[in-house]
């Protein structure tokens, strides 16, 4: 089984929705937290790309890397550059493909969690989106190949990550400076990946 | 407080569009971001660039500080937010004469992943990129993760002392090297007494009571070490320069300036108040304060607060400290 | 707006004492009032001195002009108060040098009966004082009663361009001549958006809503045109300039300077928001702009608003504008 | 009748007490128009005066030049200026005197009153010192040299320029700007000049 060209288009149709409908959410979630800015950072970097869609080289590869770049521009918000930095991870073991190999999903997903950790020198468990990305990919790892069981085996891993991590305090970003005060608080970022995701996968 | 703007979203694009019309002798617009700003007269061939970025709000700091013997461009994000990496990547074009591009900036994770994304871009263009990040703010974390510290009005000494190294000719190492010497000399601590408020989020950027101040709060509004009542001059002065001198003791031998610096709204008598104290504290110590700077060189709008910082100088800082330079703001 | 000080009644001696601590190289207190600043380095025998004075608070006016090419002393009183006549008489022994000394400040009653009576004082050490007076201020009177306006930031044109022109060694008579012109040159207004608290009141020197701006407003808080909501940045500047241009209209001949200046707490993003429209206008009536000053020249501590003023320059004062000038706050 | 060097330090000293005693009041007055201060000038003035009393020389003239200097070394608001100016005119008049004719008196005043006039370059009438200064001028003129009536008579004229005054707009000064808001208010420096004239003739 693979993700075609049409199936990518429509899930980019499905995550600017998403995020269109969490925008309030989201800035909120960051307000809390940190600046306020995550649903203006998502609605710009994915109404950019949903302007672009038609025009979005066959090579899957190039197409992500058009995306990434969607994001460099329109954003210099942290979780802008993050995605972008994922999906250029994507962009690159991509390459030449005109579509994605469900079977390698759940490496892609790794990827751009070990390129996004480097840019933004964070561990695991920091309550980031990190978190929420190493969830999927591991989910989505022992998973059989099956679509209908990655799908409910994402949605329920950016879920889970939010319920494991909102007791814990923030350790990364604006938010680590209000320490323990961040416990019980969802972190932006886990949220902005819930809403991508679960759109992403048309759950 | 109360701004005077138009539309908020409009309010950074504004400001630069005012400030390339007042002094077009000094900067440019470069790129077709609209914010990158860059030296009306490129620095000639050869000569190592030096590029800044962070976000709005905090003038001179940092477009203010592009300029002969200090920055060649600078990319500026909304207010309080980081520039993109695109923007950042044009900074560095408009900046690179060959030699190099320096990136000089303070320790923001966002502008952090954003300049080391932007590097990745410009590798394309074959630019050599080193780095130097500020982190002397004192109050944002313990001397064992200096590395964490934030980075704040220190990065004017930073500018300057690195922006004279490139304007000599030096190259691309001996640039870089320079400034992480004055970014490692540099200690910096601020109190806050009132809030400012970011045009896109309309209301202050934290709220504190009449009669109280806070010690170590950030330039954005990070909480600082303990709120309470406002104290006099001369009590704020002296806990300030017992936080810094802990931090960086200095002896008779040492040779050092002391930025005095308004986060906005304090006016400068009462930075002159707060100078006498600084000045005794450090000829107490039996040290020599060179060129001290007492102004507006890092603020935060209207935020009242005041921020010292000391940098200690060695001779080579010294020199390249007192050597002239030139911008809208600044003129040594 | 909070202040740091220490004893409000040491205020103005502490800031002074700063201040010199600070700039030995420009400022040293003279005589023994404690009140009175004059230049590091005297002018020249033969030079004609500039004196000035008036309240604190208002720095750079009035002790930081007080340099190169600009002022040669200055008197200074409490905050917002006159100096005394005796001050006044000392400030002027210091700026004498035999050639004669001009009185060089702002119309308000208090201010002129110390000058006037300083300068009886004087007489008996048979120094010569001429007189010119600022009233820039066009929300202060009708233009048929101009000799009854306030003096506000136009002085600072005033003290630049008398300045260059006793630098260049004229007589006390066209020293003062200049002088004249250049303050029937100037017009100025003011919006005012909070208040400052003069530390010996202890109080806000008035009362205004949160969503309230006043036009006209004195920097003394003296009231202005009008009070209503907070308008936007380009109507306050396009109602500003239509009352400077309305009282001193210009045409496509006209070389002009013109000064955003923020009266305290007004961060210089904002001046440059309202220097577009100011540009404009001006560039819409034809007429040229010289060396545009944006930035804070003449404040009231911690008061929010702005002030504009157009100097309107013939060929000798635009010369005089543009030369060489030096002090702690301003450089030419 | 004559005023002798014992009768102008006793008076000293009530007009010392008397502005001691009015501090606040003055200092209120002229906070409601002005900068609040003249409680302080006026206590300025009378303390140095009060600290160099007995060194004050025998020449009534020069030791009432030496009173103004007291006050133009003390303050610079107007009114320390203007009383400064009016003491240094009859200063001029009494040179080289030892004490005061009383019939000489509200020539004296008349003189200060015309000085500080040509000082504050206001106009009589304007509700200032200026009428204060001019009743008791015209009233110490009618009145017979008898001491006891000029001190009635001084004492009910100040009391009187004030009543005359009152509901006049200010015109002068800083509370000029306050126009008809000053009606009904009585104008601070006429409120100074009741208290040191009833003291000075110890009313
Ligand atoms: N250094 C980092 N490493 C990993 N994730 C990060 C890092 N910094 C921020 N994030 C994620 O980004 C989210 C905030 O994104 P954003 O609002 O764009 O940040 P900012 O506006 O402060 O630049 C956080 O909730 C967190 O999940
Ligand atoms: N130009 C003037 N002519 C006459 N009297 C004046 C003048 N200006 C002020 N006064 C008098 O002085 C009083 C105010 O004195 P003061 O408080 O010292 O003034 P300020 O503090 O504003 O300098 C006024 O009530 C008025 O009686
Ligand atoms: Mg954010
Ligand atoms: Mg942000
Ligand atoms: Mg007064
Ligand atoms: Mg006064």
């Amino acid at each position: 089984m693979s993700v075609t060209r049409e199936m990518f288009l429509a899930a980019i149709d499905r995550i600017a929705a998403a995020v269109e409908r969490d925008f309030d959410m989201l800035n909120a979630a960051d307000g809390a937290l940190g600046d306020g800015d995550l649903g203006v950072t998502m609605t710009r970097g994915m109404r950019s790309i949903h302007a672009m869609k038609d025009d979005l080289p066959d090579d899957i590869g190039m197409a992500l890397f058009q995306c990434a770049q969607a994001f460099t521009k329109s954003s210099g918000s942290s979780y802008g550059t993050l995605m972008a930095t994922g999906l250029m991870s994507a962009a690159k073991t991509l390459r030449g493909r005109q579509q994605i190999d469900t079977a390698s999903i759940s490496g892609l997903l790794a990827g751009a969690r070990d390129k996004m950790q480097e840019r933004g020198k964070a561990e695991l468990g920091g309550k980031t989106v990190l978190d929420s990305l190493d969830y999927v990919a591991r989910a989505t790892a022992t998973a059989e190949a099956e679509p209908d069981d990655m799908v409910r085996a994402a949605a329920r891993a950016v879920d889970k990550a939010l319920d494991d991590f909102r007791d814990k305090p923030a350790t990364v970003g604006r938010a680590r400076v209000y320490g323990d005060k961040s416990i019980g608080l969802d972190d932006p970022g886990m949220l902005a990946m819930r809403s991508v995701v679960k759109a992403a996968v048309g759950h | 407080m109360k701004k005077i703007l138009n539309n908020p979203e409009d309010y950074v694009d504004e400001m630069l569009a005012g400030l390339t019309a007042a002094h077009p002798e000094y900067y440019r617009l470069h790129g077709d971001s609209g914010r990158v700003v860059a030296r009306a007269k490129p620095g000639k061939d050869g000569k190592v660039g030096i590029v800044t970025g962070g976000g709005s709000g905090h003038l001179p700091v940092f477009t203010g500080y592009v300029g002969d013997g200090l920055l060649d461009a600078c990319a500026i994000g909304d207010v309080f937010a980081s520039p993109s990496a695109e923007q950042i990547a044009d900074a560095i074009r408009a900046a690179d004469t060959g030699a190099g591009v320096l990136r000089l900036y303070g320790n923001y994770g966002g502008d952090v992943m954003n300049f080391d994304m932007a590097g990745e871009l410009v590798e394309f263009d074959d630019i050599v990129c080193s780095t130097v990040l500020l982190a002397d703010d004192v109050a944002s974390a313990p001397p064992e993760e200096r590395e964490k510290r934030r980075g704040v009005a220190g990065m004017v000494y930073a500018f300057k002392i690195a922006g004279a190294a490139a304007a000599e000719g030096r190259e691309l190492d001996g640039v870089t090297a320079v400034a992480q010497t004055a970014a490692d000399a540099c200690r910096s601590i601020g109190v806050a007494l009132s809030p400012c408020t970011v045009p896109q989020a309309g209301k202050p950027t934290f709220e504190i009571a009449e009669d109280e101040m806070e010690m170590g709060m950030g330039i954005h509004g990070e909480p600082g070490v303990w709120r309470g009542k406002l104290q006099s001059a001369d009590q704020i002065a002296g806990e300030m320069m017992d936080r810094l001198l802990s931090d960086m003791p200095i002896t008779g031998d040492d040779r050092v300036s002391v930025m005095v610096n308004s986060l906005g709204a304090t006016p400068p008598e009462e930075l002159y108040i707060l100078y006498r104290t600084v000045k005794a504290r450090i000829e107490d110590a039996g040290a020599t304060i060179i060129m001290p700077l007492v102004g507006r060189y890092a603020t935060s709008m209207e935020m009242a607060g005041v921020s010292f910082t000391l940098c200690k100088l060695d001779d080579e800082m010294e020199k390249l400290l007192l050597a002239p330079c030139d911008c809208a703001f600044w003129r040594v």
